[in-house]
């Protein structure tokens, strides 16, 4: 059920990922300021903000978790978080190699989205932890919609505590989207920024499918096993949901 | 600040994107060990269901002659 | 009108399934007497009924208020007396007793009427860490009947008592609908359910001692 | 509402009374922290931005101390199922722990600030006492409401201890953000500077969303 549409999907992203590539490359003018090594502003900036969509939107289904009881929706919820999670790494690791490149250093307190999403990938790390450290599988459901939940409006409100605190001393080109930035590049970052999104919304809707497979799977092979009705809950502890 | 020229610059541009490259990647490999995992469960579905017909069928051998 | 009513109730914890298929109805005015082994699923039903755990499958009525939906419905009309007396340690009997008065909007008065009955009435202002383990059973039982519960979910509420400490306790409750686990083979109730690995082994009106004995076999 | 909150403060106090557990922790903590920050830094006064920061740092790790052991008597004596037998309002509970946290907080940080003030600080942090004492109201409540969140979060669970500060640190920096800031001007030498407004906006804002976020959420922790 979740894996239909999954290959139209894939195909559009595949097409989007390639092309957004392509324009960065050989459409996007080279920055006045910064040079080449701009172009990792088209990865960096769009890993951050679907990383950023991705853990409200883990939120939101912990929203509806607690409001239906539908365990499917703890899974819609986990995978985001799993998901933005390594994208939110990808962000922290690109922005770093930015900093090397244009400043000189690993790491930069300047870059508010950069020192942003240190905090908000330290506070989504406790989420696997923490759901491995509840024994029962609807407790530990209840209690990660609860954590989503927090966590979820505090991206934002830390967004802006951060922003607001660091001075803006050095050159940035996000707060040029608006304005100045010439329309080819601002295209460019649109695409780039799309396709990142479909790529998560692929891999989402792939990983429901592959886990959701696998509940099934192992739903019909204890049934198999000893006829025992499938409410008989997963023996194995883990922090992924169960269903 | 000046601009880095090409050359120096190319490197830290494409390490970024093999650092996109690499974390698709191994997202790919995780999911292929899980694949094999359910590949493997299948089998012992399907075992088991082999067993059970063939458990059946000597039932039935056992009781048609009486 | 049936205090208690349960289809097909069951409960899991994680991998363990704690409790199946129990189907009973208790009248009002009825003794529900439960038996079984350690981890039978005793202790599982008594806080089913007490709203404290929520049933994981089939239907349970209690006081004609559906479970888990009408909890607060349920709530501050049982009286519940657990393993653990839910007593802090550091506070003193009255203060305890006046810490559950203040939620349940009992006056004050019917503290010191309850500490007389269970015989506390001159250990009342010490700390409960204080207290033997039959002093801290009768708190509890004062604790769980403190706002005079139209049904009474008890756990071997004699457990560490003397006889002559029974004696005191027992009028408290005894009388209304009750819900009585134990493991005194003789105890009887109206209606006597035994539970073996979380499945019913019996529930009926007559049993006989031996009955009991053999889920305990 | 009212009476069950009333009713769990009173008996958290009269615990808390009887033995004292949290307060004097937290208070020693804190004292023992800036003896380390006086040999760490090697100064023997701070001033400012520094001086700010050192404060906020060592109130936050005590309040982590008081955070953890928020619950624990309703864990370990019961009081979560005495609580949840009666019919009250659940969400009295959070109301009762955050209000309980505050006070923890407030009382702690008269005598840190006295602490800090004869150890540590060199301006006097008399004169502008009034603005001091309102930024740490609003950041107390936001401890309070977070604190009593991650600590109903982590008493479930098996590794409390690691829990709490692992969630909790995260979540209250934009709270340290704010609040160091805004006194970093009041603890400058040769006059307090003014109170900047946009920090006590974004304290302010803190303790309404989480505020908000915690009364409709605090159910669920407590089911079960």
């Amino acid at each position: 059920m979740f894996g239909r549409g999954l290959k139209t999907l894939s195909l559009i992203t595949v097409a989007l990922i390639v092309g957004a590539f392509a324009m960065v490359f050989f459409y996007a003018p080279n920055d006045a300021d910064q040079g080449f090594i701009q172009k990792i502003f088209y990865l960096h900036v769009p890993l951050a903000i679907v990383a950023l969509f991705g853990f409200v939107a883990g939120g939101v289904y912990g929203i509806k978790y607690l409001r239906t009881g539908d365990r499917l929706h703890d899974l819609r919820s986990y995978v985001a978080i799993h998901l933005s999670l390594i994208l939110a790494v990808g962000a922290l690791v690109t922005g770093s190699i930015w900093a090397r490149g244009s400043w000189g250093v690993w790491w930069t307190w300047d870059e508010p989205t950069l020192v942003s999403f240190l905090i908000v990938f330290l506070l989504y790390a406790c989420y696997q932890p923490l759901r491995f450290s509840i024994e029962d599988p609807e407790r530990q459901a209840r209690y990660a919609a609860v954590f989503a939940i927090i966590a979820g409006a505090f991206v934002p409100l830390n967004f802006m505590a951060v922003r607001m605190a660091e001075s803006l001393v050095h050159p940035r080109v996000l707060s040029t989207t608006g304005g100045s930035m010439p329309s080819d590049m601002r295209i460019t970052f649109l695409v780039s920024t799309v396709a990142m999104a479909c790529l998560f919304i692929t891999l989402w809707k792939y990983e429901l499918a592959s886990k959701h497979a696998t509940f099934r799977l192992r739903a019909l092979k204890r049934r198999l096993a000893d006829g025992e009705d499938a409410w008989t809950p997963n023996p194995r502890r883990s922090a992924a949901p169960t269903l | 600040m000046p601009a880095l020229p090409l050359d120096e610059a190319g490197k830290y541009v494409a390490a970024a994107y093999l650092v996109f490259l690499a974390l698709v990647l191994i997202y790919v490999a995780i999911m292929a060990g899980r694949l094999a995992r359910v590949e493997r469960d299948l089998g012992e579905i399907t075992d088991l269901l082999e067993q059970r017909t063939a458990e059946a069928e000597d039932d039935e051998r056992e009781t048609v002659p009486r | 009108m049936r205090a208690i009513e349960l289809a097909d109730v069951g409960r899991a914890y994680g991998e363990r399934v704690a409790l199946s298929g129990v189907t009973l109805a208790v009248e009002e005015g009825e003794t529900l007497a439960v038996f079984g082994a350690n981890g039978a699923g005793k202790t599982t039903l008594l806080r089913i009924l007490a709203s404290l755990l929520r049933p994981h499958r089939g239907e349970a009525r209690v006081l004609g208020h559906v479970l888990p939906k009408e909890g607060w419905a349920v709530r501050g009309k049982v009286g519940f007396l657990g393993h653990d007396p839910l007593l802090y340690r550091d506070l003193t009997a009255r203060e305890n007793l006046e810490f559950h008065a203040r939620l349940h909007k009992v006056p004050f008065a019917r503290i010191d009427e309850l500490l007389e009955a269970v015989g506390l009435a001159r250990r009342a202002d010490d700390p409960v860490h204080t207290f033997s383990r039959g002093m801290i059973q009768r708190t509890a039982v004062a604790r769980a009947v403190l706002h005079a519960p139209e049904l009474l979910l008890l756990d071997e509420p004699l457990a560490g008592l003397d006889p002559g400490a029974a004696a005191l306790v027992e009028p408290l409750i005894s009388g209304g609908t009750r819900v009585v686990i134990s493991h005194d083979p003789t105890f009887r109730g109206d209606l006597t359910l035994g539970l073996r690995d979380g499945r019913v082994a019996f529930c009926e009106r007559d049993v006989t001692t031996d009955d009991v004995r053999a889920l305990y076999a | 509402m009212r009476s069950a909150v009333g009713a769990l403060l009173r008996k958290d106090l009269l615990l808390q009374r009887r033995t004292p557990e949290a307060v004097p922790a937290m208070v020693l903590f804190s004292i023992g922290t800036f003896v380390l920050f006086h040999f760490a830094l090697d100064e023997r006064e701070v001033t400012g931005n520094l001086a700010s920061g050192i404060l906020w740092v060592t109130l936050l790790f005590a309040a982590v101390l008081g955070i953890n052991r928020l619950f624990v008597s309703e864990r370990e004596e019961g009081g979560f199922d005495g609580f949840l037998l009666a019919p009250v309002d659940r969400t009295s509970m959070l109301v009762a722990k955050a209000i309980l946290l505050f006070l923890f907080l407030s009382v702690v940080e008269v005598f840190v600030l006295a602490a800090f003030t004869i150890l540590l600080l060199g301006p006097s942090p008399w004169g502008p006492l009034p603005e001091l004492i309102l930024v740490l109201a609003l950041a107390n409540a936001g401890i309070a409401v977070i604190g009593t969140l991650v600590a109903a979060l982590a008493i479930q669970t098996r590794a409390r201890d690691l829990i709490v500060p692992l969630i909790a640190l995260p979540l209250s920096v934009p709270l340290v953000i704010a609040a160091a800031r805004a006194c970093a001007p009041l603890l400058t030498e040769g006059g307090a500077g003014a109170l900047e407004a946009r920090w006590l906006a974004i304290l302010g804002l803190y303790d309404l969303v989480f505020g908000l976020l915690a009364y409709a959420i605090f159910d669920f922790l407590l089911e079960e």
